[in-house]
């Protein structure tokens, strides 16, 4: 965006502009952009939700407001303006009407780092991923703001679970990123997605391979569990069901948010959805290549960008368009996946989620860090880190052991992990009774 | 008077005595306080604080209800919880009370059928059918063979749909967001429109009348029936195939809620709660009325008593039903008799004397007893509702457990709070 | 574990995973594919009661569910369309059985003998009430009483749901319409009883009072017999009825002034006005002005002021200048009376309910709609009384003047018109 | 450029300041664990500025998403949250006498620190060829696993045995807590305790048969 204001400033109109001017319009421009972009991927996803879970109970979902009902989220977005706020009279005002904003402005933020399509992003920040995280940790401050503040027991009950949950469920998903980190060796959300271009397999592994944009992480079997495993945790990061337990409607009516009424309601539930959205971009970027695909890489190499300054900007237009779709294609496919856990699944009690999470998750993303690990030193490693077997390898040869190997390792730590855990679970709720014996002697006399 | 007395007409697994027979648990239900154990034990030595109130944490008092989503109407439970385990629970009800029973003693006796139809709203088909037999028992009239196969046709339909609809709350208050319960609804609402077509209304049917049943089915009855029964397994294994191997509802399901088959013989709970805790009784095969000793069907029983036995039973009652109603459509061109004992007055004034009928309504056994004083309206009127009497343990059930736990040991009941508090 | 019983077997459900095979997550992905092949095949209709995919929404007000003839919703009252005769014949079996409480009916009495005739003079059903049960219908012994299929009844006004017979009547051709065979089950026993009970009904009495050109042309039958009848010539002048249905002056004097030539025109002997006690008036000025000019013609001692036709009827269906057009005049406004005490009986309700009257039902007219007009002016039951109090005094002080016996033996009531009351003043 | 980033270094300072204050001097605990998390994000936020993303990244991950979560949850297990008439510790002169010490205490720290640096701002350009600031994730890897190995591994460890030490503790307190036995487990447990259990039925009841007569009308009915 710097390239473009600067372009038609200083250079079309000739003004010649400071730098931080520009720099200060470009900025305010794009978040003006994402700010306008983020409330309608909400209440499209709102309406988008309801008739793909309405499709699956054979229903049709809200057909009523405007064609096919697609208007239906702009008539809740009315209705909930036109509510009357409401703030207990107990309620430590303050903190109460702060909590929705805290919640809302950290998934804003995430913006920032998400990637639209090729030369699409609002700021390449070189510890982008981490900074994601860091940012989507803050909203579980506002939870609590709002569990605290609201003098209610399933409000405080809610808010307890929810950043309980978010808090543990937090180093699955960073550590499942960590090995693709591994794989890529940067933060930096913008070179993890170059790094998923090629065919199959990652272009940065063997090099020659055809760039179709479909050297995916999901295709190594490192990328697929640690996708599973991202995945999970970002239903739970996201409350989705089967991970909804903090405003599980049968037993704690809405959580927190349950003293919110009107439009700070709104604000979680737009909070909610626009994290939804954008833990499924960041899966679709970080495994499923964001918006690398077929067609880009070529249309963006025609294309003006740093590396190629006499480009046409039609090809920046085009590469902008498919990658923007490919990118938006493979978000809505994961929210659909969400949709489709939320039909077929009940929701976990919350121990149970928490022993899920501390218990099978984390020990499986530590033996696929261990098996990105292999990964790295059959591809990459060579004499000079000590690796000397795979020095005559093709990297094609060398590619196929890893795979096979990571492949092996992986899977035997999923079914043993997955045996381990159940057996524990079926373990937890037994007693040894004989040990209460005296006690419930003394109990009866 | 000797209806208190049960019968065991089956033969009781072993341990299993009557009611009110082993080990001496006569009296051991919620009066008692609950069992509170604490264990002191150093696991490390030296490590452990020897403050006890270091870390002894809060009860805490929340009100589950009456306003509550998953409470299956206005139902409230008080609930003390350590954390998020329930230490003491206290359903409290009432908030529904219509007084149906001085309501039904004003009326007179024919007028009361569509009360009954409002006591449990999902099976008035059922409840029909139990006072339908009271007032018959009473008055000594007769009900010709065909109005039987109808009434038990439309009875067992009544428990599908129940058991239908039952099992996608159960579902839904686990959390997995209506999808069940939307096919549940799905197949009820076929069978409503099947009771549509007979009795003229889908929930309130007032079918039932005395010496029969109000009129015979219409001709595209039985072609639709014969349809449904074709979607009916399909429905069930769908049902199963979902849920019985899901993970995460065995997870929620297994070992929760259990209520050990003594236990459930003292409260003297009945229905699938009953049979899910091992104890096979079951009033159609225990004292056979109307002409259930003709069909073939099965009764199954859990082994545990936790909430997933109660929901395998009910999949399992599903299934036997339809195979009750498969028997039907056999046999029910050959049953002598019409729709109704032409007889049978709608104005009936029994004799003096007192009546108790007894069904397997879907939710356990529904009584009715009736006192006649020789005028056309009942003297005494007292139902014997499933609901209620299930209720009655749920304290106890929950305790232990954690707050999630609860709605799904009520799912699990299956109560519906028009017959709770009546 | 199994154990046989006697035609079945006690069967322990089976638990848990049937099968040892599988990979942990398999049955949460069987749960999957579950819903994925509903989700697939929602994008089509629901076949029917034996399939279980595909939608099964009826998109409602577009799409309408077709109900069973047995559906049961609220009772109506069935009439037949040929004589225009209400089945019902106010036997109070419905009003007894209703387990609410919410039927409620007066049972209509012959105006001349004031005996009861098997026909129901007002109906009343509470809607809000009652729980459609269907007793009513299935206890009703003339079939008079079916439950409809109609049931979006919603309504902000609370008060439309005491709905009155204008508006529970219902044409049999309706009701053979919704639930064909079931009708036709009893129709000809139905259609029986109805036939006789029609020869016990004088007058225009049971005849629905939605259908006006029924009514009038059931009146204009009952005319040409009166007039077939030898009547004496002594043609009740027509009772100054102590209501008028219309505010409008002047089209109540030119009905007067017409009917007052008929009567001079036909020279019979005085008659006094009789006013109608209970006739309700719909309106106090036009009360008073009855009870001015029935007081007025009393005194003069000439033939008292015809009652004003009813509003909706043209001119030139006012009185012939005979014997028959006073008699006309008198069954009239007998009527009118008759059917503005029902009509400010039900004045809150009709005006509105009227207005919602189905299809089925033809839009009222005639005397149905001078009823309702008279429904909206707001009914006074004081004035009424007043009115027709004066009325009688009047008559009385007439009487007094020595012109006729007759005066004495015309109570409040309304049967004084008629032959009956002219022979009488003949005799006497 | 430069002036800009100055105005926003000082409303980040003052920001910090701000909230340290308040986080001192508000009554409601909750209140002072909020401020202390504006604090903390202040702190990230200069580390931005600074261009240190990694470790501004860091702080937020850390302190604002876990540490300050863990101090709130600590606060609600506290009774007294609005802290009204909690009586303070010390107040008065003596207070001021706290402030003081303290004050000076962290002046000892801080001064010699002020004095010996030297205050060039802006900093000089660095010249070509030298290496990146110690911000980068890579140098900061590479930093924990050449040059600071050993504190490095010490840290770990020590984080180790806090975890272990919580295990612990936490296995300590679910072992003393207290545990509701469920129905069936007080069942089972009273059957024990009753062993062994009396078998007869009392007399009079009828004895489980099959097919036992099922209670006629006319029993009902007596």
């Amino acid at each position: 965006m710097y390239d473009i204001v600067n372009g038609l400033i200083n250079t079309t109109f000739g003004w010649n502009w400071p730098g931080w001017v520009i720099a200060l319009i470009s900025h305010l421009l794009v978040t003006t952009l994402l700010f306008a972009i983020a409330p309608f991927q909400m209440l499209f996803l709102t309406y988008y939700e309801r008739r793909a879970i309405a499709r699956m109970q054979d229903r049709i979902g809200p057909n009523r407001v405007g064609p096919a009902g697609l208007l239906q989220p702009i008539a809740d977005g009315v209705k909930m303006f036109t509510k009357e706020d409401i703030v207990p009279a107990a309620a430590d005002r303050w903190v109460h009407f702060l909590a929705p904003c805290v919640v809302v402005a950290p998934t804003m933020l995430m913006f920032a780092v998400l990637p639209w399509g090729p030369g699409m992003v609002p700021v390449d920040l070189n510890v982008g991923l981490l900074f994601f995280f860091a940012i989507s940790s803050i909203s579980a401050v506002g939870l609590l703001m709002a569990g605290l503040a609201s003098s209610n027991k399933f409000a405080l009950l809610g808010a307890m679970r929810a950043v309980a949950q978010m808090v543990s469920y937090e180093i699955p998903a960073v550590l499942s990123l960590l090995a693709v980190v591994m794989l890529t060796g940067t933060l930096s959300i913008v070179q993890l997605i170059e790094a998923q271009a090629g065919l199959f397999i990652s272009s940065a592994d063997v090099p020659g391979v055809p760039d179709l944009g479909l050297g995916w992480f999901i295709f190594t079997p490192v990328g697929l569990l640690a996708f599973i495993v991202f995945f999970i945790a970002a239903l739970a990061e996201g409350e989705r069901t089967p991970f909804d337990i903090p405003e599980a409607d049968s037993e704690i009516v809405a959580g927190y948010m349950t003293e919110y009424s009107g439009m700070k309601f709104g604000l979680f539930y737009l909070a909610q959805y626009v994290l939804n959205f954008l833990l499924c971009a960041i899966a679709a970027v970080i495994f499923f290549g964001g918006w690398q695909g077929p067609g880009v890489g070529w249309l963006y190499d025609r294309a003006i960008s740093p590396a190629n300054p006499d480009g046409n900007w039609v090809f920046n237009l085009l590469a902008g368009f498919l990658g923007v779709f490919y990118l938006l294609a493979k978000t809505y496919a994961f929210f659909f996946v969400m949709v489709w856990l939320r039909g077929a699944f009940p929701r976990l009690r919350v121990d149970q989620l928490m022993d899920f999470g501390w218990k099978f998750l984390i020990p499986l993303t530590l033996v696929n860090i261990v098996s990105a690990a292999i990964w790295v030193a059959l591809l990459r490693w060579g004499p000079e880190q000590g690796i000397t077997f795979t020095q005559n390898w093709t990297p094609i040869l060398r590619w196929g052991v890893a795979f096979a190997v990571t492949l092996a390792v992986n899977i035997v730590a999923y079914i043993a992990l997955a045996r381990i855990f159940a057996a524990s679970q079926a373990e937890q709720g037994r007693i040894d009774l004989d040990e209460y014996r005296d006690t419930l002697t003394a109990t009866l006399r | 008077m000797n209806t208190g007395k049960l019968a065991f007409p089956m033969p009781l697994p072993a341990g299993v005595g009557t009611p009110s027979a082993p080990g001496g648990l006569e009296g051991q239900t919620s009066q008692e306080k609950p069992v509170r154990i604490s264990v002191r034990r150093s696991r490390v030595d030296g490590c452990s604080t020897k403050d006890p109130a270091m870390f002894k944490t809060e009860e805490l008092q929340i009100n589950i209800g009456p306003q509550h989503p998953s409470t299956h109407g206005v139902f409230r439970m008080l609930v003390t919880v350590d954390g998020e385990t329930i230490i003491d629970l206290k359903p409290v009800f009432g908030y529904l009370h219509r007084n149906h029973e001085q309501i039904a003693e004003q009326n007179t006796y024919l007028q009361n059928m569509p009360y009954t139809d409002r006591l449990d709203y999902f099976n008035s088909m059922a409840n029909n059918q139990a006072y339908a037999m009271a007032v018959e028992k009473l008055a000594g009239i007769e009900v010709p063979e065909r109005a039987e196969y109808i009434r038990v046709l439309m009875v067992e339909l009544t428990r599908i749909l129940n058991h239908a609809g039952a099992l996608g709350f159960l579902i839904n208050d686990m959390g997995m967001w209506q999808t069940q319960l939307a096919f549940g609804m799905r197949e009820r609402e076929k069978i409503l429109d099947l009771f549509e077509m007979a009795s003229g209304a889908r929930m309130m049917c007032n079918y039932f009348r005395f010496g029969g049943v109000v009129r015979d089915l219409p001709p595209e009855f039985m072609p639709k029936l014969k349809e449904l029964l074709v979607a009916m397994p399909a429905f069930v294994d769908e049902l199963e195939r979902l849920l019985r191997e899901n993970e995460i509802l065995m997870q929620r399901a297994e070992g929760i809620g259990i209520l050990p088959k003594e236990l459930a013989l003292a409260y003297s709970v009945t229905g699938p709660v009953l049979r899910g805790s091992g104890v096979p009784y079951d009033i159609r095969k225990a004292e056979p009325y109307s002409v259930y000793d003709r069909f073939d069907f099965d009764v199954p029983v859990g082994s545990v008593g936790d909430v997933y036995d109660r929901f395998l039973v009910r999949i399992e009652e599903m299934r036997q039903s339809k195979r009750i109603i498969e028997q039907i459509v056999e046999q029910l061109p050959d049953a002598r008799g019409g729709h109704i004992n032409p007889r049978a007055r709608q104005n009936v004034r029994p004799p003096v004397g007192d009546a108790y009928a007894r069904i397997e309504s879907p939710k356990g056994e529904l009584g009715f007893y009736l006192v006649s004083d020789g005028s056309p309206r009942p003297y005494r009127y007292k139902v014997r509702a499933p609901s209620f009497i299930n209720l009655t343990p749920l304290g106890d059930m929950c305790r232990g457990y954690k707050v999630a736990d609860v709605v799904v040991i009520l799912g699990s009941i299956d109560i519906v709070m028009g017959e709770v508090d009546r | 574990m199994t154990v046989k019983i006697e035609r079945g077997q006690i069967v322990t459900v089976e638990r848990g995973k049937r099968t040892a095979r599988r990979l942990p997550g398999m049955g949460l992905l069987d749960g999957m594919a579950v819903v994925w092949k509903h989700w697939a095949g929602s994008f089509r209709k629901n076949q029917g009661f034996n399939d279980i995919h595909g939608v099964f929404t009826y998109e409602y007000p577009e799409e309408r569910p077709k109900l069973p003839e047995a559906y049961r919703n609220m009772p109506i009252l069935l009439y037949d369309d040929e004589t225009s005769h209400e089945l019902c014949t106010s036997c109070f079996q419905c009003e007894r059985i209703c387990p609410p409480q919410v039927i409620h009916m007066t049972q209509a009495k012959d105006p001349a003998t004031g005996k009861p005739v098997p026909a129901v003079a007002e109906f009343v059903i509470e809607y809000d009430a009652c729980m459609s049960c269907g007793f009513c219908a299935e206890v009703c012994p003339f079939d008079a009483i079916k439950m409809d299929h109609e049931f979006e009844l919603s309504t902000a006004d609370h008060q439309k749901l005491t709905v009155f017979k204008e508006q529970l009547n219902r044409p049999i051709s309706y009701y053979e319409r919704i639930a064909p065979t079931m009708w036709a089950e009893v129709r000809d026993g139905a259609m029986k009883k109805l036939q006789g009970n029609i020869k016990r009904r004088p007058d225009v009495i049971g005849m629905a009072p939605n259908l006006a050109e029924k009514i009038a042309a059931r009146r204009r039958e009952l005319e040409a017999a009166a007039a077939a009848a030898t009547a004496p010539a002594a043609p009740a002048a027509a009772p100054a009825e102590g209501r008028k249905l219309t505010p409008e002056e002047k089209a109540a004097k030119l009905a007067a002034i017409k009917a007052a030539n008929a009567a001079k025109k036909a020279g019979d002997t005085v008659e006094p006005p009789v006013a109608p006690a209970g006739a309700a008036p719909a309106d106090e000025k036009a009360a008073r002005l009855a009870a001015i000019r029935a007081k007025n013609a009393a005194r003069k001692g000439e033939a008292p002021d015809a009652p004003p036709v009813v509003a909706g009827e043209p001119a030139g269906e006012a009185p012939p200048a005979d014997e028959k057009a006073a008699r006309l005049a008198a069954i009239r406004a007998k009527n009118a009376a008759r059917k503005a005490a029902e009509g400010s009986d039900g004045a809150p309700v009709e005006a509105n309910v009227a207005a919602t009257e189905p299809a089925a039902a033809p839009p009222a007219a005639g005397a149905a709609t001078s009823a309702a007009e008279a429904a909206t002016a707001p009914a006074d039951e004081k004035a009424a009384r007043l009115a027709a109090i004066r009325a009688k005094n009047a008559a009385r002080k007439a009487a007094g003047g020595g012109s006729d016996a007759a005066a004495p033996t015309t109570t409040g009531n309304v049967d004084s018109g008629g032959p009956g009351a002219s022979d009488d003043a003949a005799l006497s | 450029m430069a002036t800009v980033i100055q105005i926003i270094f000082g409303l980040i300072a003052a920001l910090i300041v701000g909230a340290a204050v308040m986080v001192v001097t508000v009554r409601n605990v909750i209140h002072a664990a909020l401020w202390l998390i504006a604090c903390f994000f202040g702190v990230g936020a200069l580390y931005l500025l600074l261009e240190a993303e990694f470790l501004a990244v860091v702080q937020v991950l850390v302190y604002v998403g876990a540490i300050s979560i863990l101090i709130l949850f600590a606060i609600m297990l506290t009774r007294q949250v609005t802290g009204e008439g909690v009586r303070q510790l010390v107040g008065g002169w003596r207070l001021w006498l706290t402030a003081a010490i303290s004050a000076l205490l962290f002046a000892v720290a801080i001064v010699p620190t002020v004095i010996s640096h030297s205050w060039n701002v802006p900093a000089p350009p660095a010249p070509p060829g030298t290496p990146e600031p110690l911000a980068g994730v890579a140098e900061l890897g590479r930093a924990f696993v050449y040059e600071f190995l050993l504190q490095f591994q010490v840290a770990g460890v020590l984080l180790t045995v806090a975890l272990i030490g919580a295990i612990v503790i936490a296995f300590e307190e679910r072992a003393r807590r207290r545990r509701v036995l469920t129905l069936a487990e007080e069942h089972e447990l009273r059957k024990r305790l009753a062993h062994p259990p009396p078998v007869e039925a009392p007399a009079g009841e009828p004895a489980p048969a099959p097919r036992a007569t099922p209670i006629s009308e006319g029993e009902v009915q007596q």
